[in-house]
């Protein structure tokens, strides 16, 4: 299956080729690991990848794979799922609330352009100001937020569409 | 001595801990040691956390928003009121620093655990606190007391840039900018305000000469009415992030025992001055040999834990000791060395973006010089509401790199999975060689640290235990598959990705 | 001094740790911290146990029966050659105090963590021992070096009943017998010996008088290659039933300060005159101004957490440090008190018996001056095959009397379900008149707590949870119910008991 | 419904009235108690019963409940369950194995008259010895292990009938 993770350009491409008693071969792109898995009591357990250890656990959600390996902790999304929003040349032409809060300024208002880097919707969470900017130029198709609303992780704030001669990517970049 | 409520000039029997998460709870403990009743105050979103649980009785005093629960002094002396408490005790952050809270709970005749109204008042105010400390012979930074835009440029061109814009009622860096140029000095004027009047209804701001690369020290102080006051040591706290610290440890590395005592001097005559009373910290910031007055916290620290390991003491014992009229304890003798790291629901890797979730495996170190000390649980939920502090990790050590070295490992034995959270960044800077080597300053973050992205390895095994997960060797989770009870039946994706048949010792 | 296996003069690198449970996990905590790779070796039903998981690489050494897997010296040599380990800590229990066991360490060129095999062997029989103790001039029980029937009655008439008949090989109060009247002598002598044989391979016994109330207590010592001897303190351990401690602390209270002095000059010189190196704990019974040697325990005790806490040290570091050629820390000044309970796997209303199980829900105390070394945690068996020890809950105060409201509070927020345990017990130990007032003797339990059921407002309690639980408030055991994985649906008798709808709320 | 536990000779009526929000209202034994109940994130809650609070955690299993009460943990059975071996005037014409462990000594043989208190069996469990005695008079009917053996929780080891001329209760019984 080909996983993504948030902010990671990469696609990963893993495979779960066999497991014969603690022996867990499974393909990384390319390469072939062969690892060793002893479950543990408390239903995660620890993972041998030559030599070095991990205590792991995972759990399935609909849409994402949370693991644990040791003290790091990962969110994987099928990359097909992360590429629904594939849509007339944008990568994401959605601003998208990276958690959960409060909107506090809304900067841009339906037509205009904006550049690459220009602020365009202030949120506050847990007590921290996040502005959230456009990564290249395009046109604000539809502001679907104001000011005070309380929105939800992954809450589409802002519509995009591509600027004039322009189909650069556009998506949620934090500025401080 | 031994603690309790006995034979004090003033005998609490109740207590409301006007806060929420660890500290809440870390509060209540020491508070039932000390033989307080003790009452919890919890907003709509925290019904089932920790705090409320552990206290003897529990009072809902509204929805999430703070500004309506845990913010709201009315609401929180009508619980008293109700529960009968004869003092409060306002952790940190929220209402601790507001002398108007204090003022009502004395005008409510509970008495508060921490330093007298008017004091607060003028610590809390930098400005005046910038003068009570050079008036006290204590060295502050150059700087003016006024956000006016012409006096603030005046002061920028005589001092040269960079400077600091600082809000007077500012704290955890909020309505503070850096100004290196003079074309930004008037966006970050008003931007500083701006800020400063949302987050504490105060927009005055002044302004400081930015240091360039500062260490961030500060002395620990307990004060008694009959003007009894002792200093626990320093505390290092240079290793911070937006200005929030993130790793703090004591002693401080490096620090000379000449220098040690001239800022413990200097936090002795500053309490002295302003006639302080109960837990407190004066904070510093230390360039070469010089050191400068930053600010007074006139209440107990997050980062408290690590003095208490090196002390031996319990610091919420001593603030209620010294509310029923008690005295501060002779100075005591440290030992050995601690760190503490603040595990933080938030991103590294996007700016510590703050994240929400809920708690769905967690694994906590323990053993001997471990300590941890937080609310959270499997089940436990990490709203956008409040603060993103969810566990304080304490370790000791006989010397420094004892205390550092227990410190990596006991991040890694720990393991939080359902919210974002910064344990495996922090396992990178504490196992780092610029923190063996104590390479500090306020700027250890951006200068080794930026752009942190967990190592290829772990990433690595953390797609096999995808692919495992994808399987299905450790089971849904089962709220977020949307059964909320035992029993039921998932339909899951993954499903489709099986390959081959379960197998045996798979739980 | 950092710990650290660097500059030693013999510089170990891989550590196995002949052990399970709580003290494995501990001992390759503190060997990792030290800079060593650890090596855990398991039984099959240990398989999934905490101690596999922490160490760096885990062998299987055999079945469930201690006989060929723990107990079984040459699979366990096995291990370590096959790993590669260069040292060996024994723990507590098992091997670790087997003379043949170092020896064959060192015959395969492996570092044992302990005394010299020909001191553990001296000092392991217990008839040897006494003499070793008398001839350094320690005042040792009267008694008698041989089980022989004529023998024992001679010296029964002479001293006078009660007399204690014990194992010469003896540990952990089994091969004892308590001797009344002569009537009971022969069969006890048999039974003791029996038991002895069956537990040690080992039958012979001696015989003491029988003090009548007196208190246990004992003094950890270190010992170096270089003769540096020093004594860390004392711990009284008079708390105990079937003869194992079940509550130590330090210091022992009401111990006078010449007493103490007396002691710990004793077993130095019992240190001394036996060539002791590495940890070791001597044993005194003490009875008003007198206190008599009983035995030496050469290897980490069970209870060694309560010294840590007071003094500020790693005894397992120590002992690692000694183990590469290190010396001894230079004494060092303990500091506040500290008491340890031991959780056991067993129940009190029922002479202590032994409980097995899987633990469906656990609640751990932590916070400020509290540890819990233990290796449970959700999911974790019980098996009836080893000690029932599950957990060490330790609580540090500034006196003795902070530390034991702490503990009361800690064992208040202890909570264990799925495996019958005496913690509930222990809080009543520890909240009682007679513990606060430290009315101690080795029948603390016997006179005070014999009988012991839980109060009837837990079980009133216990009552309307259950009338809850049956109700489904808190869901089934899924494993009891025979649905190994989630997603299973269950069958239960209680369905017919509700009488009224779900409620949101619950989960 | 009634509950028992062991080693208590007492039985429990238990119902649960009513539960209205926080409170619930619960018969036990005569009594009618209102108790309130806060659920907490772990998944069991906090009691409080007339000022009094009790961290609490339940869990059913087929035939018994098991609960903690803040460090107090209980199993209970239903009564009528622990009433199903209820024969011919004995309450427990068995020996059950109270945990598990291996059999060390078997001390009588069938058809053995033996008395109150008379040591019938010696099991052996973490490194402890624990002999099951006759409560009262009795005729072993059968002795269904033999030393050396392993044996589970709730194996009966050994059957008892009642003693000639008398109908006394009969059951494990431990004396050290």
């Amino acid at each position: 299956m080909k996983l993504k993770r948030a902010g990671d350009p990469r696609e990963f491409d893993v495979e779960l080729i066999s497991r014969d008693g603690a022996v867990v071969r499974v393909r990384v792109g390319r390469e072939e690991i062969a690892a060793e898995f002893a479950p543990s009591a408390t239903g995660g357990g620890t993972l041998t990848i030559n030599g070095r250890r991990y205590p792991i656990f995972g759990v399935r959600r609909k849409d994402s794979i949370l693991v644990a390996a040791g003290p790091a902790s990962f969110e994987f999304k099928l990359a097909e799922t992360s590429l629904r929003r594939r849509a007339r040349g944008l990568v994401a032409p959605e601003i998208i609330a990276p958690m959960p809060g409060k909107v506090l300024r809304v900067l841009v208002k339906d037509g205009d352009l904006v550049e690459s880097g220009q602020p365009l919707v202030v949120i506050e969470a847990m007590k921290m100001e996040t502005t959230l900017a456009a990564e290249s130029a395009a046109v604000v198709k539809r502001v679907r937020v104001e000011a005070g609303q309380m929105v939800d992780h992954g809450a589409v704030l802002i519509e995009l569409s591509p600027a004039p001669a322009s189909s650069a990517a556009v998506s949620a970049l934090r500025v401080s | 001595m031994v603690v309790s409520s006995q034979s004090m000039k003033r005998q609490l029997k109740k207590l409301l801990v006007a806060n929420r998460g660890e500290i809440a709870l870390r509060i209540i403990r020491s508070a039932r040691l000390f033989g307080l009743r003790t009452v919890a105050v919890f907003s709509e979103v925290d019904a089932m956390s920790a705090h409320v649980a552990a206290a003897d009785e529990a009072i809902l005093i509204g929805p999430a928003e703070p500004a309506n629960s845990y913010l709201d002094i009315s609401k929180i002396i009508a619980a008293a009121r109700q529960s009968g408490a004869d003092a409060i005790h306002p952790g940190y952050g929220f209402l601790s620093e507001r002398a108007e809270f204090a003022r009502a709970a004395a005008e409510a005749g509970i008495v508060f655990v921490g330093p007298r109204p008017e004091v607060m008042a003028a610590l809390g105010d930098k400005v005046a606190a910038r003068r009570i400390a050079a008036e006290a012979g204590v060295p502050v930074v150059p700087g003016i007391e006024t956000g006016e835009v012409s006096a603030a440029r005046e002061f920028a061109e005589r001092a040269d840039y960079p400077i600091l814009v600082k809000a007077a009622a500012g704290g955890g860096g909020r309505g503070m900018r850096v100004v290196g140029e003079s074309a930004q000095l008037e966006s970050a004027l008003e931007a500083a305000s701006h800020e400063a009047a949302a987050a504490f209804g105060d927009g005055r701001i002044f302004i400081e000469k930015y240091l360039a690369r500062p260490r961030h020290i500060e002395v620990q102080i307990l004060g008694d009415e009959d003007g009894g006051v002792v200093a626990l040591g320093e505390r290092e706290c240079s290793i911070q992030r937006r200005h929030q610290k993130i790793v703090e440890e004591s002693p401080a590395p490096g620090l000379s025992a000449s220098m040690r005592t001239k800022m413990i001097d200097a936090a002795l005559s500053l309490a002295r001055a302003a006639n302080y009373t109960n837990a407190g910290t004066v904070e510093f910031l230390v360039e070469g040999d010089n050191f400068y007055f930053l600010e007074v916290n006139a209440r107990l620290q997050v980062e408290h834990p690590v003095t208490e390991m090196r002390f031996g003491i319990d610091l919420v014992c001593e603030q209620l000791r010294i509310a029923s009229g008690g005295h501060v304890p002779k100075s005591l003798a440290p030992r050995g060395a601690s760190i503490e790291c603040r595990i933080n629901a938030e991103d590294p890797e996007h700016d510590f973006r703050p994240a929400t979730g809920s708690v769905l495996h967690l694994s906590v170190p323990s053993g001997p010089c471990v300590r941890f000390d937080s609310h959270l649980a499997v089940g436990a939920e990490v709203t956008p509401w409040y603060d993103g502090l969810i566990g304080k990790l304490i370790c000791f050590g006989a010397d420094r790199e004892e205390a550092r070295r227990r410190m990596v490992n006991a991040l890694d034995e720990f393991a939080l999975l359902g919210v974002t959270n910064n344990a495996a960044y922090l396992r990178d800077v504490v196992a780092s060689e610029q923190f063996r080597d104590a390479k500090l300053s306020t700027h250890f973050v951006e200068e080794f640290f930026a752009g942190w992205h967990p190592a290829d390895a772990d990433i690595t095994a953390a797609l096999i235990a995808a692919a495992m997960t994808a399987d299905g060797a450790f089971g849904e989770d089962r709220q977020a598959a949307g059964a909320p009870r035992p029993g039921a039946v998932n339909r899951s994706p993954w499903e489709s990705l099986k390959n081959f048949e379960l197998w045996g010792s798979r739980r």
